[in-house]
């Protein structure tokens, strides 16, 4: 009972966030509401979790949360150096 | 972004951690949501993280091109060699059965070199073509 | 002991080369271990033909794992002669490459080049020789990724964009062959084709099978180029590498039809699903059309490259034709088909490639006079056209022959009709570049060409022979071909 | 009202329409590989929600739990997840190099400078 | 004794998920980048927080708690970090941090002038 | 209802995705898309899948499509309407089909579906005996179906070689030019 409650207003913290990374209007809008989109899923993921009576599989909470917080620090970089490395001029990096 | 001082910390601290889940998730696959794909996904996730903070050459430091080559085939390799491995046990290809003496041994021993192979090339594949990404010029 | 793990060998010798060309880093040892493996791969495949003629279907469990629980590879005459086919030619592709590639690939990327190959060559048999419906999807995509690559490696820059839309169509292709599996998988459970053969008639009447019966068949339409879904294969051919276009042509698509026969006849086989749907119509309109619009526009191209693509359309049309008819001496006419146009199509584009080593482009105005200049490549290239329009003694009139007469066993005489309206449009597409290439004064780079180096002109002649052998003699792949329809029309695998 | 049970299948298709949109019909290169993703992970959607039994719960073993869910599709996506993120990075790179030899990424601009050349 | 703990995690799950509602909401009605930050914050910390201390009484002393704990670790160390690194972002791609009206449209070199959709 | 919902976010998504123009706001909106994707994968008990799909869809993917748009340009021109007209068509066409099919599927979670009858049971009730692993997806990936997985490690090699054969530097290549270009 006490987890679909949680789930619902979980749920309905979600449309709302994607209300915002629909609108934007700004990209950093859209990445903050990545970001508290994905920590929403992770909360909705353990929810779950209790609710069917499993709660063996938090590890993939853990995974939602690492591959949101290196997704956002990508979009940011991306945002802030159009770009995701510093290629450096001077070095030989045969790639092939 | 590397002169972020708190991103620095933070993401020196959490890449060991990284590391230490996505060997958790390989060899934990056995028994619960994981395996080789998925760790080697996390590791090289370790991985680009660091590039994303320090850069791609201090990255290709860590994994230069020859290694991460080598791991992609290795990793291949390794599959196709157990599957090799039992049809010279006698077996046919990529039957584990028959690599140890009880039927089951050999499953798990199997699985498991399979999984390994699977993490390996995966985490060198990932690796590679986002360093491939990274590092083109525009 | 050997003889029975050949199924597998067929498989992971090219499979393993292929990381281990990666590691070796060198464009000579890699082109040498790709011709090794290329023909202990054909010698693997006519040892597995001779035996399957013997003996009967091959099965070979994956893992010791019974069939419907595991993957099988279940080996029957058809495509025990597919893979002949797909072998034949890549090991005659290998001969070729080396000097073709130094001439088209830079240095660096060479070894790549190398790994490529044995990846789509590996991809190609893999499909060929699978019992079962989802790993078919693995290794089509293994040949899909690894043949965007290829082409993409062309001189030009139009060979990026062609890689890309093929990229895309493909993946939309491969997309739709997995929804039908999706849907034959859930109304049966199964993945495994002989046990889909049996488990497809208690349900053939549901709406899900019909569906997934058109997804099946437009998925694979796609990869196979029918005549609306081509839109890929022009460019992709015109601007891959030589010995690129000379392996996909000859391969990829037949392996595609491969593909589609094994999953109208053997999956659906046993039921008249085909009446209901209407594919079997459909696809005969469709292949009709293909093969007027293939010819067509053809005789419109100035690009030699580019016309046999379009004649590649049109010659897939024939096929399928072949096997939209369902009677025996059609699907025999078909697969017949398969081999005979691996083998001209392949000597044709080899001709071109050895053109384009020599003078840096096939355009037909380029192309004056080099009759002369380059007399065994463009003999060649002149004998593989006839075999194209179809003139006795060439493979072409064999497999137009049975076409024919399998259209009027049904009394489909209008059909026949225009097959050898088709034939004559053939004609006159190649007529152009025998004109010009015989009849005309050489200019600019023309004039200076010489012959093509051995490396290059030998294996042409190798598909030239056989398309001359095979064109005399028929009796062996017809035989085959016969006995793989036969195996199809009987019902079930 | 026993097409119920069919609900989620017609939400997993609308989903696929919609990436099989983005991808016929924008010309942007970039945008067809996202529409490719959006219609690829629909499709997988389509086999998990085959696979799934009420009731049933994770197909891992445990003491106790008498009703698992199908294991067989989840097999088969973990492979087709693989494929797709191979196509996508195939794709990206194709379109990185088309970038840098065409300067656009608009299929009808490249189109325009084919027919040029 | 249960019936504490199954109060304590009743509450501390009815809060969390209040702090989310109340987070979300901020992210929608406060003006600018800057200010929705709070709202973010919000629920990475209180409502994260909450919940999964709410879960934690349920699932007792095991394996589970200590997955909780890292999980919720894990979070409380990378979201301001995140955010952190997109507000320097923000910060460089020129939103104004003073601006209050959210018609307003900001310049900044990546903001999405096509953001209007066009009809396709 | 959970799943529902996240659907109906995933639809939401997607139109959204097909509107918008500024393909950086189309890269992010996919990541949650993916991220979304897995959530219901794990919903529908499929964990394992839900673990890839997060790590690969959310994660691989949309750094990889950032370092795309990084290389090449963020913003979409405008698709001309008689493109998208035939395209929806298309679209529509292809969707009736597929919901023309599934009127005869079985429902949704029907235990007694085909698909729970024939192969599955034998992976549920012997792989434990069979194999000895608890996660029975473990086992029929690597070993009932291992060559699947063979496949599918040679795929991402595949993709890897590929990616480096198309975008690779060679290290002979001249410094100077790349300096250049990337000064300009």
């Amino acid at each position: 009972m006490i987890f679909e409650f949680a789930a619902g207003a979980v749920i309905i913290a979600m449309c709302l966030v994607l209300y915002r990374a629909v609108k934007g209007p700004t990209v950093y809008d859209r990445i903050l509401a990545v970001n508290t989109f994905g920590t929403l899923t992770v909360i909705i993921i353990a929810v779950h979790g209790f609710l069917v009576g499993r709660p063996k599989f938090l590890d993939l909470a853990l995974v939602y949360a690492l591959i949101n917080f290196i997704g956002t620090i990508a979009i940011s970089k991306f945002v802030a150096f159009s770009g995701l490395g510093y290629p450096s001029e001077d070095e030989e990096k045969g790639d092939i | 972004m590397s002169h972020l001082v708190i991103l620095r910390i933070v993401s020196k601290f959490l890449i060991p951690f990284i590391f230490i889940f996505a060997l958790y998730v390989q060899w934990h696959g056995d028994f619960g949501p994981g395996g080789g794909f998925q760790a080697g996904v996390i590791f090289s996730s370790g991985f680009i993280l660091y590039a994303l903070i320090f850069g791609v050459s201090l990255t290709r430091q860590a994994a230069p091109a020859w290694l991460t080559r080598a791991a992609l085939a290795i990793g291949v390799l390794l599959y196709s060699g157990v599957g090799v491995a039992g049809m010279v046990m006698g077996g046919n290809f990529l039957s584990y059965s028959v690599l140890a003496d009880e039927p089951t041994h050999g499953q798990h021993l199997g699985i498991l070199l399979v999984e390994l192979g699977v993490g390996i090339t995966v985490a060198a594949a990932m690796i590679t073509i986002f360093l491939t990404f990274a590092g083109k010029d525009r | 002991m050997i003889a029975h793990h050949l199924p597998i060998l067929q498989i992971i010798i090219p499979l393993m080369s292929a990381p281990i060309c990666l590691v070796l880093r060198h464009a000579r040892i890699a082109w040498v271990l790709s011709l090794a493996v290329s023909w202990i791969c054909l010698v693997i495949s006519v040892s597995l033909l001779v035996k399957v003629l013997d003996g009967g279907a091959i099965s070979y469990e994956l893992g010791d794992w019974a069939a419907p629980w595991g993957i099988e590879y279940h080996i029957d005459t058809l495509n025990a002669f597919v893979l002949v086919i797909v072998t034949a030619v890549g090991a005659v592709v290998m001969l070729y490459a080396k000097a073709s590639v130094e001439a088209e690939v830079p240095e660096e990327r060479r070894y790549l080049f190398y790994t490529m190959l044995m990846l789509c060559l590996t991809g190609l048999l893999g499909i060929t020789i699978t019992g079962d419906a989802f790993n078919l999807f693995v290794f089509l995509e293994i040949s899909s990724l690894s043949s965007y690559v290829l082409i993409s490696m062309g001189r030009d820059r139009r060979a990026l964009t062609a890689a890309y839309r093929y990229l895309i169509l493909g993946t939309v292709g491969a997309t739709f062959y997995i929804i039908g599996v999706g849907l034959m998988y859930m109304m049966t459970g199964t993945l495994n084709f002989a046990d889909l053969a049996t488990l497809i008639p208690s349900v053939a009447d549901t709406r899900t099978i019909q569906v997934a019966l058109g997804f099946l068949t437009v998925g694979l339409c796609l990869k196979l180029a029918l005549f609306p879904l081509h839109m890929w294969l022009p460019n992709a051919y015109v601007y891959a590498p030589s010995a690129v276009t000379v392996f996909l042509a000859s391969t990829a698509t037949k392996v595609a039809v491969y593909a589609l026969i094994r999953v109208i006849f053997t999956i659906f086989g046993a039921v008249d699903i085909l009446d209901i749907v209407q594919v079997r119509n459909l696809l005969m309109t469709m292949a009709i059309i293909a093969m007027f619009f293939g010819s067509i526009v053809a005789i419109y191209q100035m690009n030699v490259k580019r016309m046999l693509a379009y004649s590649s359309i049109a010659q897939i049309g024939y096929m399928i034709l072949g096997v939209s008819l369902d009677t025996l001496t059609g699907v025999a006419a078909g697969i017949i088909h398969l081999f005979n146009h691996a083998m001209m199509k392949g000597s044709l584009f080899m001709a071109l490639g050895a053109v384009i080593y020599q003078i840096g482009s096939v355009h037909l105005d380029d192309m004056a006079g080099l009759g002369r200049k380059m007399p065994l490549t463009m003999a060649a290239f002149v004998v593989g056209g006839l075999s194209l329009i179809g003139v006795p003694l060439t493979v072409g009139f064999i497999s137009k022959w049975y076409l024919i007469q399998a259209v009027l066993e049904r009394g489909w005489w209008p059909i026949a009709i225009i097959i050898i309206t088709t034939s004559l449009l053939a004609v006159i597409y190649v007529w152009r570049v025998v004109e010009i290439i015989y009849f005309r004064a050489p200019s600019g780079a023309a004039a200076v060409a010489t012959e093509a180096p051995v490396s290059l002109v030998v294996p042409t002649w190798i598909l030239i022979g056989a398309t001359l052998y095979f064109g005399i003699d028929a009796t062996t792949t017809l035989d085959v071909a016969i006995a793989a329809a036969r195996a199809l029309i009987g019902g079930g695998s | 009202m026993e097409l119920v049970g069919l609900l989620n299948y017609w939400i997993v298709i609308v989903l696929m329409m919609t990436g099989f949109y983005i991808v016929i019909s924008h010309g942007n290169l970039v945008k067809k590989i996202v529409g490719l993703n959006v219609f690829q992970v629909s499709v997988f959607l389509l086999y998990i929600t085959m696979g799934k039994v009420h009731g049933g719960t994770a197909p891992i073993l445990e003491e106790g739990i008498a009703l698992y869910s199908n294991p067989l599709p989840h097999v088969l996506i973990l492979t087709a997840i693989v494929v797709g993120v191979a196509t996508t990075a195939l794709g990206l790179a194709l379109v990185v190099r088309i970038s840098d030899a065409y300067g656009t990424i608009e299929d009808d601009e490249i189109d325009a400078m084919e027919n040029n050349d | 004794m249960v019936a504490v703990v199954d109060i304590l995690s009743w509450a501390c799950i009815v809060l969390g998920a209040g702090f989310c509602l109340i987070g979300a909401l901020g992210l929608v009605r406060l003006p600018v980048v800057f200010a929705r930050m709070h709202g973010a914050g919000i629920i990475d910390t209180l409502g994260v927080g909450l919940i999964f201390i709410g879960l934690m009484f349920h699932a007792g002393f095991s394996l589970i708690l200590a997955k909780l704990i890292l999980v919720l670790l894990f979070i409380l160390f990378t979201s301001p970090t995140a955010t952190h690194a997109l507000a320097r972002a923000a910060l460089r791609g020129g939103v104004d941090p003073l601006a209050t009206d959210p018609t307003e449209e900001l310049p900044s070199p990546n903001s999405n002038k096509g953001a209007a959709s066009s009809k396709t | 209802m959970i799943i529902l919902a996240l659907m109906g976010f995933m639809a939401v998504i997607g139109i959204a995705m097909a509107r918008i123009r500024d393909l950086f706001a189309v890269v992010i909106l996919g990541g949650i898309f993916s991220l979304l994707g897995a959530a219901v994968y794990v919903i529908l008990d499929a964990v394992d899948v839900g673990f890839t799909e997060a790590a690969v869809g959310a994660g691989i993917s949309t750094v990889l499509l950032l370092g795309t748009l990084a290389l090449t340009t963020s913003e979409e021109k405008v698709t001309p309407e008689s493109r998208s007209l035939v395209s929806i068509v298309a679209v529509i066409v292809t969707g009736a089909v597929l919901v023309y099919g599934t009127l005869d599927m079985p429902r949704y979670g029907d235990p007694t579906a085909p698909i729970n009858h024939h192969v599955a049971p034998r992976y549920l009730e012997k792989s434990g005996d069979e194999v000895g692993l608890p996660n029975v997806v473990t086992s029929v990936l690597a070993s009932y179906r291992g060559y699947d997985t063979l496949g599918e490690t040679f795929v991402i090699f595949t993709a890897a070689v590929g990616v480096l054969a198309i975008l690779g530097r060679s290290r002979r290549q001249p410094k100077r030019k790349r300096m250049k270009a990337r000064k300009g």
